[in-house]
């Protein structure tokens, strides 16, 4: 799993490459979470575009972010999620969680005016 | 040396669907993470192989990276030295996986009669979630001294109609 | 009961670079095509998770699938009830793999040492020159009663500055 | 493996899709050719995008095309072969024996003015 970092407007874009699946990956995006809140940055869209599949134990990475940038006032948003993973989203439920958008654009909307 | 660590998880797999071996893949790798794309990889390709649908392929898969991945962690403990082994089966419309670990088993009858949801702050306890969602059975077995078998059922609905180990879409 | 059926090729996997079972992830399956794609897929996955240089990883594959076919044709001879089982290893920037089948083997050191190219127009003997062309070493070994093995290496030299376990690109 | 045929000009384009790999393979190939020998078509263009690999047998499947078509005073071409495939017929040198292009366009050229 690659992290990459990219700032648009008043959001930080976080494009992941790989695949989520917890172990090493756990604590790589515990240090970047900790990094963007430590700067200040609350609003956070994940780029799944090239992350071919997701784990449990990724979704856990995945809410374990969430939970820290909404404990800072912010929002994490996802974006272009393969049906794979939007399909796993919709069983446990975590679609109600994880705002999901199709484009950068639309996702970028969920920081609008705040 | 037969020692554990030249040792396969359970050699004879005895559940109901796994009797031929004519038409079944075997899948061998130690208790790491980095092994699970391989392990996606093989099944999305064969399930293609045999005329499976896209979602039908996608949700076994789903649901064997979830076993394979409490195999790795819950049953072997990330213990390098122990090894998760996968039996994809073909059986006309359906395809089933066991996944064998060499770990101490559950008890999953309890965890399997849960019936809420783990709350969605929760970073854990998905995996059962997923693999009951995306299967259309789901049986453990325990092995005294040799450990878990996961055995997880997909009837494809689309393949039934078409014909036995039909080409690659 | 213990019949050919449920046996597979040569458990006890006693080449060199092959005996650290740690880094190594097992294949088995049936003498068909069909599930070559399968193998392929495998070892694309695993190798980018191990860092290997897509050109390496293509070349490897090449001479595995290569490897395969001749095990399932020659070495089974389609056979539906032998099996094939190929070992991935990797071993810092090299990656190992060795295909074992149930055949009656074949005098490999003279086709080896074949000089000449099959005339450009014939359809066949093309297969010992892809795995040549494309590892850095392969080895022949027939043990009695138990087939073939042929073991194929390549060194990614693209990779060997880099970690250990990389990331998937 | 799927073969789908289409005319364009005065060439027949063969669409493969899956592997390319002999066995059940080579008896399908075997009777495209004939039919297409027997309907008088001696311009072939085999694209192999959607062929994701080959293997030696696959290769023999295309050079027994390649040898009825020529015996008939026609010719095949390849076109859109991967990176993969191009080095697998440049290690067995038969790139010396299928002209290969890389988009339909070009493809066609090949059967200019005869
Ligand atoms: N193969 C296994 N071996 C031992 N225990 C297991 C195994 N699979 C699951 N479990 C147990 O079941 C629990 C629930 O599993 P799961 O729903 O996948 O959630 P999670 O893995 O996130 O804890 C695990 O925490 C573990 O205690
Ligand atoms: N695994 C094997 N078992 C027995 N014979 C083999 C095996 N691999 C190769 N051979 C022999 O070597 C010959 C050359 O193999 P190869 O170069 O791959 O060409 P091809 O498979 O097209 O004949 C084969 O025809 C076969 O006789």
């Amino acid at each position: 799993m690659k992290i990459t970092q990219r700032e648009v407007g008043n959001a930080v874009i976080l494009d992941l490459n790989g695949k989520l699946t917890g172990g090493p990956d756990a604590e790589t995006f515990r240090e970047v979470f900790k990094s963007l809140i430590d700067r200040g940055k609350k609003n956070i869209v994940v780029n799944l575009e090239k992350v071919s599949w997701i784990n449990s134990t990724g979704l856990g990475i995945l809410i374990s972010g969430y939970t820290s940038v909404r404990r800072g006032g912010g929002d994490l948003v996802i974006m272009h999620a393969s049906d794979r993973i939007e399909s796993i989203l919709y069983v446990t439920k975590l679609n109600l969680l994880f705002k999901s958008y199709e484009s950068e654009e639309s996702a970028l909307t969920a920081f609008d005016e705040k | 040396m037969k020692s554990e660590e030249s040792e396969s998880p359970q050699d004879d797999v005895s559940v109901a669907t796994m009797k031929d071996r004519r038409q079944q893949m075997e899948l061998t790798f130690p208790s790491d993470f980095k092994y699970l794309g391989a392990v996606d990889a093989a099944i999305q390709d064969l399930a293609r192989e045999f005329a499976f649908s896209q979602s039908s392929i996608n949700d076994l898969s789903a649901a064997l990276i979830e076993a394979c991945s409490n195999a790795i962690e819950h049953g072997n403990k990330f213990s390098k030295r122990k090894r998760v082994r996968v039996v994809l089966g073909f059986n006309g419309g359906s395809l089933s996986a066991c996944v064998f670990d060499q770990g101490a088993g559950f008890d999953y009858n309890k965890l399997l009669g849960r019936s809420l949801p783990p709350e969605p702050i929760s970073e854990r306890g998905r995996g059962l979630m997923i693999m009951q969602a995306f299967t259309d059975e789901l049986n453990f077995k325990y092995v005294a001294k040799k450990g878990l078998c996961v055995e997880l059922v997909k009837v494809d609905k689309d393949s039934t109609t078409k014909a036995e180990g039909g080409e690659a879409g």
